[in-house]
């Protein structure tokens, strides 16, 4: 059992080491490849194994839990699991066509693997100071990826990115002491029973707001978002992409797995505060959206507004909200990386990501416009794509617990998220080019081409499949809410029978 | 001790928060050694002090003696002292680049990526 | 730097670190030392030969490149991790082979604990020189 | 207006006539119902789509919908013929027709809906198609602003509709139409009533273009013809009448349903006759007559008598046939003449005697002139409005008004470009426009006629079952269509519109400046429309300088302040401070080291010299090591040391290439920082404090000292943790510690070149 929770995370290791090893030759790429294939075959069986036996968890060097590192996988890690692979495969592909030879010997793939590896384990640790060591696993690849290319706006980008990364980092590691003291265990699973026993409940809730800082730059909430949209926008697609579909989200998965399982004390107050950061973060990230003039900030800032969203699904702390914020991630990570893709495919072919210096992808390049419409209406919340559904399960969420204000909120953001998706249709792809040129997909190589188109249209079929047939989906992130609001069931299988 | 230890820890996390927050990233860097080392101290008086006796378990001893220091804290610094080491390292040399590439150290003056004149329109 | 005296004991200091480097990695099971702390210790002597006699050299007498060393140390941590599917254990479950066990010795023990540590030994030891190196290139 | 030349044999070829097949297959398969339907049948079919919600694809035929259906794909089939000659040999000719198919699928998804959410989601997507047709003509910036415009103003209803949706669905505890208006006593006395309403007729006015949400579709003119005569007639803004007609037995009895919908209704049908009259634009003066029918339309959904809603479906029916036929007339005129402007066109009827025939018949109809089908419509809505209990002769003169407006504007439209005998010297020769652009306008026409004369065809198939979907039968409530109903007040009214309509004609072009004058004095929706989005783009910019100033400094001080803020707060809400600070005698090694620390700390701070700041940093390393080492922790102290010992290295090898600390002249002294970094500090130390006084448990290191040597044959314990107990932490740590090496190493080796980018 144990090795299909740690394969998941053991594969892009192995693959990043042989892709570094080769990494002067050309296989390095097809190892990526591969490797990622393998990652994603993986991951759907050890999603198939949750959905069949429920939670499941392996003691990592046979010590018993909590003694040893656990990993567990819940409906939510699997499906969290399963999602980062298809980005993974997906971005690998991508980044056949674009990662040049120089950064491709300055170890990209590897650096990507890691990457990939750091997010797994991140969902799939069951033990606090262990998701610690994946975030930085994460973090560190991430500034590698981020700076690779060395171009100046990158190196600046890259200072922000890292400065204000290294102080939730710092935070983070304070906070795991802090909850070692007070609890003396680190598994999340024995946590979740040790902080009933806590007598101070008051400095519990303290290390939780504690921990809900840290967390929140990482998943880049109000006020504390800053250091994504100065760097998003500078490094290679296919790094952005990744970094726009999966970074952030770890941090809202960490905050979901924290505020269900273990500081679920006091939630008048911290959920309250979450509400609060949910409102802000998506009125300040989608209207930052609606000021920008460039293709990849107006998506880097959408993103802040969109994890608001999530964060409204755990603030709310229903079944519909979780489930709605379950549904919400899925949903988001495969349009938002797709968008990144698509945003370079235009940048190649049309010349630049500045809107105004760009054009004409609509008529001279109409696959792309329709792949792009996919995704971003999705984004903006038309039915009947993923987006639609998300969106419409947390405004009924809202609606429910008769949260008008947060409700009415949810939904304007909607129109603004609108409003700046066509912003982008509106001066890239529908008027003609400045230049007068012709934006064609047939300038580009016939192999680059395919490893452009592939992972896009893959991407933008799941989310046509996400939006046209939901229930499978809508009765997971159902099954998967009800989880987390009840985590007997991952504490049973962390734990065993005895607790 | 551990009370003083936190009001220590206190004092260097004072210093580096106001080393982090100055116009000079060389700065940050020096608030980020004094940071990490304060992290450190919080993990490692978390698990409270014990004067003296590492945790170790002396040949033909099953067990450690009684009262040895708390291991797992320990085990714990230990790691984060590695990977700070190396988020260290790698600030460091970002921040040189910086200096090759964007020829400041001062933060005010990095403005590439988020240009000042940028057009809020 | 150019002092020969300096060089020549440099030289002999740097050998006298990693053979100390290999002492604290083996007995880190048993007493203070282990693989960060051996791999740190053999790169402070490769550090003070780059020092005393330039980074060429000291790439010369690692004769692989430091990042792939690093690289190879973590492949090595992971398969000694992953060694444990043969025996269908958990990843990173120890597996162990006493040679010369008696009932009453346990003899010399090899496990894959020691080839793990092997591993962080080797990814410390790759990753410092490789900063260090390029870092000093660099200037 | 998008339109391609008709010089040379362009033709989209033999794939043209596909998407005329599939509304003229919709079209003859729905004439199956109307057996049923006149029988008094209600059709339901439903699949499940998204149980879990409680959404199904669930489509219900009844009067309403059936007859929307038929006009839907009637007069689809007839302007996707139209578009196949008007748009010949257009290059992206493809792409129009299948926006324009599926515009129409959407729509007749959304009037088949027999749940609310899928017919929100049909709802949604005729708002994307038409946004895609709106903006067809995507090069031109006029285009892509109306497409804009049309989008969110309809798109910010629509979110106010699902949010109404989605509380009428949780009100009813279904989303099952039909179950839904079953339920309308219940409705109608909920807390929430009101607020529903609110919010679904905020999606219907904005949708169906009710004044102050009327602007987007004159503009919305800026798609080609075709698709105006589309959206105007049968589709898109019908929409919102269809939804008020869907939800009318729902919601409507009450004071707040039937004012709502008469004024607005009213505003906007007088309103709109006005500017109507106002253009000088041919297919501009059409799109404002149909603001006027859809306020008139919307006026009558506020009563609930029979005869307002006999006259709701008639009228309904009426205008759909007459819009699209007359705006497929302005394509012809528009195509064969090369112009649109009212004041220059004339004498057309004789190079176009079919198209003027087409005319002449359609303007009739719409001025009300019997025998046609806008006579009848006429006298119902008259006796309609004198239904209407509570004001009648509100409703009546409004009615009166818009109705003589409408008969100059046909006037206009219609008659004078055919029939006035001096024209102007036109772009192009006038000349009978092919076949399969007058079929639209014939049928259509000749339709108002035929209907008029024999209304006896709608009567039991369209009229009754319509009337009896929305006010229940039997007995039903629905009046019958008659072209002569006696000598009755309506006739007089009617009269008194044919003398109005006439006078108004006959003096519009003085009208016409008039009116021009004044709308150019009241401030434009339009404008406003312009100052919003603008004020909206201020906000945006100015709120996002404001926060993501760019400045690395700023942004982490309000990361540190939100710290110190809401943990303080938090402390201070949740916890008992700590009291008492009991300082157990300490060595003096202790001290030392403490002092020591801290001495090293300050002067790291205080310092502008960067070897004093090295030294000073590594005093404080390795004051760090004392205490792991006094504290039984030698691994962590050698680590420790020896990473310190590597930090000053590369620090020092670093510096080499840096320049110094402060530049000249500058210091670094910033109390508000230091204010905050004492915050930050306070804070953290009492966290601690607080923590220590909590006890701990060592289960943990218990179990681990009791397995180390025994099952994990290490005696080191730190060291068994590390490469066993907790191996992988360590791996991923070593992942980490290769990671920063090769992205350092990348750094490093980025070439000049690169760099200089």
């Amino acid at each position: 059992m144990s090795w299909y929770l740690s394969l998941p995370i053991a594969i892009p290791f192995l693959t990043a080491i042989f892709a570094f090893l080769l990494r002067a030759s050309p296989y390095g790429r097809w190892i990526s490849v591969v490797g990622s294939v393998a990652s994603l075959i993986f991951s759907i069986m050890l999603m198939s194994i949750v959905l069949r036996e429920g939670v499941i968890a392996g003691q990592m060097g046979n010590w018993p839990a909590p003694f040893g590192i656990t990993l567990v996988a819940d409906l939510l890690s699997a499906v969290m699991v399963l999602i980062t692979a298809i980005t993974g495969l997906a971005v690998a592909i991508y980044s056949m066509g674009e990662v040049t030879k120089r950064m491709e010997q300055l170890g990209y793939h590897a650096l990507f693997q890691v990457l990939i590896a750091g997010v797994t384990g991140s969902f799939l640790t069951g033990d606090l100071f262990n998701l610690y060591v994946w975030f930085e696993v994460m973090l560190i690849s991430s500034f590698g990826l981020l700076i690779l290319g060395g171009r100046k706006e990158q190196i600046d980008g890259g200072i922000k990115y890292v400065t204000l990364n290294l102080i939730s980092t710092i935070l983070f590691l304070s906070g795991i002491g802090l909850l070692y003291g007070i609890t003396g265990t680190l598994n999340l699973a024995d946590l979740s029973l040790a902080v009933e026993d806590v007598e101070n409940q008051g400095l519990l809730t303290v290390i939780a707001v504690m921990f809900m800082i840290a967390f929140g730059v990482k998943a880049a909430v109000f006020p504390l978002f800053f250091w994504l949209p100065a760097a998003y926008h500078t490094p290679a697609f296919s790094v952005s992409a990744v970094f726009a579909g999966l970074l952030t989200k770890v941090g809202v998965y960490a905050l979901i797995r924290m505020f269900t399982l273990v500081f679920d004390h006091d939630i008048g107050f911290t959920h309250t505060i979450l509400l609060w950061v949910a409102g802000l973060t998506m009125v300040t990230g989608v209207l930052g959206a609606a000021a920008q003039s460039d293709f990849r900030k107006i998506l880097s800032f959408h993103i802040i507004s969109q994890i608001g969203y999530m964060i409204l699904g755990l603030a709310l702390f229903t079944p519909l909200a979780l489930m709605g914020a379950v549904f919400y991630l899925v949903h988001h990570i495969v349009v938002k990386a797709n968008l990144f893709l698509i945003a370079g495919v235009a940048e190649k072919i049309a010349g630049s990501t500045e809107l105004a210096k760009i054009g004409g992808l609509y008529k001279s390049a109409p696959l792309l416009a329709i792949l792009f419409l996919i995704p971003a209406f999705s984004l903006a919340g038309f039915p009947p794509l993923s987006g639609f559904w998300a969106k419409y399960i947390l405004v009924s969420a809202s609606l429910e617990v008769e949260g008008w204000i947060i409700a009415g909120v949810a939904l304007a953001v909607g129109l603004l998220t609108i409003y700046s998706m066509t912003k982008i249709w509106g001066q890239a792809f529908w008027p003609a080019h400045p230049d007068g040129i012709q934006p064609k997909l047939s300038h580009l190589p016939m192999f680059t081409r395919l490893c452009y188109l592939i992972p896009i249209a893959g991407l933008a079929t799941l989310t046509i499949i996400i939006g046209f047939f939901p229930e499978p989906f809508v009765q997971f992130a159902e099954r998967s809410a009800a989880q987390l609001l009840d985590p007997t069931a991952y504490v049973t299988a962390v734990l065993g029978e005895t607790q | 001790m551990e009370i003083l230890l936190s009001i220590t820890v206190g004092i260097l996390v004072a210093a580096a928060v106001y080393l982090m927050l100055a116009r000079n990233v060389l700065r940050f860097i020096f608030g980020l050694i004094l940071i990490s080392n304060a992290a450190n101290l919080v993990i490692f008086t978390s698990g409270r002090l014990t004067l003296g006796a590492p945790p170790l378990i002396a040949d033909g001893a099953l067990a450690p003696p009684e009262g040895v220091a708390n291991a797992l804290p320990q085990a714990l610094v230990l790691t984060a002292i590695v990977i700070g080491f190396g988020l260290f390292a790698f600030a460091l040399v970002l921040i040189f680049r910086a200096y090759t590439t964007l020829g400041t150290l001062y933060s005010d003056d990095m403005r590439i990526a988020e240009p000042r004149s940028e057009d809020a329109g | 730097m150019n002092s020969l005296i300096l060089r020549v004991a440099t030289r002999y200091l740097a050998g006298i670190l990693l053979i100390f480097s290999v002492y604290m990695l083996l007995r880190g099971h048993n007493e203070p030392g282990g693989g960060f702390i051996g791999g740190l210790v053999g790169a402070t002597g490769f550090v003070l030969y780059a020092l005393a006699c330039g980074t060429s050299m000291a790439r010369e007498a690692l004769r692989i490149q430091p990042q792939t060393l690093a690289m190879i140390g973590l492949g090595i941590a992971l398969v000694a991790g992953l060694f444990s599917i043969v025996f269908s254990d958990a990843l990173f479950t120890g597996q162990w082979l006493f040679i010369g066990a008696t009932d009453d010795d346990k003899g010399y023990p090899l496990s894959t604990i020691l080839v793990f540590d092997i591993g962080v030994y080797l990814v410390v030891l790759g990753s410092i020189l490789t900063i260090v190196f390029a870092m000093e290139e660099e200037i | 207006m998008g339109q391609a030349t008709t010089d040379g044999p362009a033709t989209n070829g033999i794939w043209g006539w596909l998407p005329v097949l599939i509304p003229l297959a919709i079209f003859g398969w729905s004439f199956s119902f109307l057996g049923p339907i006149s029988n008094g049948e209600v059709l339901r079919f439903s699949s499940d789509w998204v149980p879990s919600l409680g959404i199904s694809l669930s489509f219900l035929v009844d009067g309403l919908s059936l007859t929307f259906t038929l006009l839907i794909s009637g007069i689809g089939a007839l302007v996707l013929l139209y578009s196949n000659t008007y748009l010949a040999g257009h290059p992206q000719y493809g792409r129009f027709s299948l926006y324009l198919v599926s515009f129409m699928l959407a729509m007749l998804g959304l009037v088949l809906s027999d749940n609310l959410i899928s017919l929100f989601v049909f709802w949604e997507l005729t708002t994307i198609t038409s946004y895609l047709l709106i903006g067809f003509d995507n090069e031109s910036a006029k285009s892509r602003r109306s497409a804009l415009q049309a989008l969110l103003l309809t798109g910010a209803g629509a979110l106010a509709l699902l949010a109404g949706l989605i509380l009428l669905g949780v009100t009813a505890g279904t989303f099952e139409i039909s179950v839904i208006l079953a339920k309308g006593d219940e409705i109608r006395a909920h807390a929430l009533y009101l607020p529903i309403l609110i919010l679904i007729l905020a999606g219907a006015f904005t949708k169906s273009a009710q004044v102050p949400f009327h602007f987007w579709l004159p503009n919305a003119m800026a798609a080609p013809t075709p698709v105006s005569a589309f959206l105007h007639s049968a589709t898109m803004v019908k929409a919102g009448v269809y939804l008020m007609a869907r939800m009318h037995p729902a919601f409507s009895g009450t004071e707040v349903w039937m004012w709502t919908l008469t004024i607005f209704g009213a505003t906007t049908a007088v309103f709109a006759s006005f500017l109507a009259l106002r253009q000088n634009d041919l297919k501009q003066a059409l799109a404002y007559t149909t603001l006027m029918a859809l306020g008139t339309l919307t006026m009558f959904l506020g009563s609930d008598t029979g005869y307002a809603i006999t006259a709701f479906i008639t009228f309904l029916i009426v205008h759909s046939l007459y819009k699209a036929a007359l705006f497929l007339i302005v394509g012809c005129i528009d195509h064969e003449t090369g112009t649109r402007r009212a004041d220059i066109l004339g004498g057309l009827g004789r190079a176009m005697p079919i198209t003027a025939a087409a005319a002449a018949l359609s303007a009739m109809s719409m001025a009300g002139f019997p025998p046609f089908l806008g006579f009848i419509g006429k006298e119902l809505k008259y006796a309609g409005a004198i239904a209407v209990t509570s004001e009648p002769f509100f409703v009546a003169g409004a009615a009166l008004l818009a109705n003589s407006l409408m008969l100059a504007v046909a006037g206009v439209v219609a008659f004078k470009p055919f029939w006035r005998t001096t024209g102007e010297p036109l772009p192009k020769t006038p000349h009978e426009a092919p076949w399969p652009m007058l079929a639209g306008p014939v049928i259509l026409a000749a339709l108002g006629a035929v209907l008029g004369i024999a209304p006896g065809l709608i009567q039991n198939t369209l009229i009754t079952p319509t009337v009896d979907a929305m006010l229940g039968a039997p007995p039903t409530e629905a009046k019958e269509l008659k072209l002569w109903a006696g000598v009755n007040i309506p006739l007089f009214l009617s009269i008194a519109t044919f003398v109005l309509g006439l006078a108004l004609y006959a003096v519009h072009p003085t009208l016409r400046n008039i009116l021009a004058r004044l709308d150019d004095m009241t401030p434009s929706f339009d404008r406003g429309w312009d100052r919003i989005l603008d004020g909206l783009k201020a906000l945006a910019g100015w709120q996002t300088r404001l926060i993501q100033s760019g400045v690395l400094r700023r942004y982490m001080f309000i990361i540190f302040a939100t710290f110190v803020a809401v943990i303080g707060a938090t402390l201070y809400l949740r916890t008992d401070l700590p009291t008492s600070f009991e300082i157990e005698p300490l060595a003096a090694k202790q001290w030392a080291v403490i002092i020591l620390m801290i001495a090293g700390t300050l002067v790291t701070v205080a310092t502008r010299s960067r070897i004093t700041a090295i030294a000073s940093l590594g005093v404080v390393g390795i004051t760090v090591a004392l205490v792991f080492i006094m504290y039984g922790a030698p691994d962590v102290a050698i680590t420790q040391l020896l990473v310190e010992t590597l930090i000053v290295v590369l620090v020092a090898v670093a510096m080499l290439r840096l320049p110094f600390l402060d530049r000249r002249g500058e210091s670094d002294h910033r109390p508000l920082d230091a204010l905050l970094a004492i915050g930050v500090g306070t804070v953290t130390t009492i966290t601690m404090l607080l923590v220590l006084e909590q006890p701990l448990d060592l289960r943990l290191t218990e179990y681990f000292e009791a397995t180390s040597w025994p099952e994990a044959f290490g005696r080191n314990i730190v060291n068994v943790i590390l490469v066993d107990f907790r191996a992988l932490d360590t791996f991923g740590e070593i992942a980490v510690v290769v990671i920063a090496a090769l992205s350092a190493y990348a750094l490093l080796r980025t070439t000049a070149k690169e760099a200089g980018k």
